[in-house]
């Protein structure tokens, strides 16, 4: 599947999107697997509650099921208006 | 009264605009769908008179694709919540200076209420619902503006 | 912030005007003292469906000096309420005819809320306290608008 | 002092504006003493609930006095917005 990240999540993590192998079965699962990879990773996951998830375009929550999800997004609280 | 169905106009666009521009197009086409009554809202840069030097720019990010489902979803919600005619929103991203538009919405109705109370909704929706995130950059630096509790916090009005 | 002193314009006119034309003299007027947000609404001369033929003209009589003072002392009011920027209000007199623009206020302020508030307010004043009357025609004659109870009923929201 | 007439009370007096030499102490004299004059005024004034009065330009009552007052204007509720 497509990870996207934007602002300063995109920023520490060096990238705004990659393309990932995973069998994660929820948002949570992918979090873990992706914080375990490397420090960059880490550190813009460590406080979830500064952070928000849209599964394949539309806000959701880390509890979400994968099953079938072709794009997931990582971002902080927006700002737009 | 029956106002023609909504046509929603939605814009996500790195190009500046000039909001009149754009309500003089809006208000003909609110009149013939019915509407007494139209409301635009325009949001601006702010300078940042603390900052050495003032704010040089403001960039804003976005996620393309999801900005537009997701303006389009809030422009639903407020057409199936009250009476409208046409609704508009333009959100700008990329780089922009302080004063310029960042973005419009304009609403109309038949009666004033009802416009008056979708615009404030779409800007409450705007702004903690759709996937825009603004960088301020200064002599000092840049940074990442940061989303206010009270944001979050004013959807509870309308549920 | 501290806004630049509120300027107020008060325009009262029978020659017919595009909300957008004012909308961009309005905006960078706004911007250049401090505002993050612009507000304006417009009301339309609304058809009469159920009349024969529609509505065929409106005319609104008004008091020629006492409406320029109603209308620069409600404008001031807003001001002394809420933390404004400029505060524009245009009122047609005149022969008018359905899809028309009547009026036009615009309201700018640093955050979003003040603006709302006095343009809501600028309207509910607008509409009781300033001397105007609107007669419609139709095929079956002429009639003064009556006003409404709940017209008068909004002032006290402000009390 | 100049009495000036709006929208259907000019139209029911049949002048927008006259010119009247009055001692009247009030407002409330002054209707009484244009009432006296002819129906077409009585008929304006019948039913007070429905007018609005201006004093000098400036909304008032009709209990207001009118002492010094240059201009008195009669109207029913304003329709503006």
């Amino acid at each position: 599947m497509d990870v996207l990240y934007f602002a300063w999540v995109r920023e520490r993590i060096g990238l705004p999107k990659e393309r990932v192998d995973t069998s994660a079965a929820t948002v949570m699962d992918l979090v873990r697997e992706l914080s375990a990879r490397e420090d960059r990773y880490a550190l813009a996951f460590s406080d979830l509650s500064a952070l928000r998830v849209a599964v394949d375009q539309e806000l959701s929550d880390f509890d979400a099921p994968l099953g079938g999800v072709r794009e997931v997004a990582f971002f902080p609280p927006m700002t737009g208006g | 009264m029956a106002m023609a169905a909504p046509e929603i106009d939605i814009r996500v666009q790195d190009a500046a605009f000039d909001p009149g521009a754009l309500l003089s197009q809006f208000t003909p086409h609110a009149a013939r769908a019915g509407a007494g009554a139209v409301i635009s809202f325009t949001g601006l840069v702010r300078d940042l008179p603390g900052a050495t030097g003032g704010l040089s720019r403001m960039v804003i990010e976005h996620y393309p694709g999801m900005t537009e489902k997701a303006l389009h979803d809030i422009a639903q919600q407020a057409s199936s919540r009250w009476s409208l005619g046409p609704v508009l929103i333009l959100h700008r991203f990329g780089a922009l200076t302080p004063e310029q538009p960042i973005m419009m919405v304009a609403t109309a109705s038949a009666h004033r209420a009802d416009a008056f109370l979708a615009a404030d909704f779409l800007m409450d929706y705007l702004k903690s619902r759709a996937p825009f995130w603004k960088k301020e950059f200064t002599a000092d630096g840049a940074a990442w503006v940061a989303a206010k509790d009270s944001d979050e916090d004013a959807l509870s009005r309308w549920r």
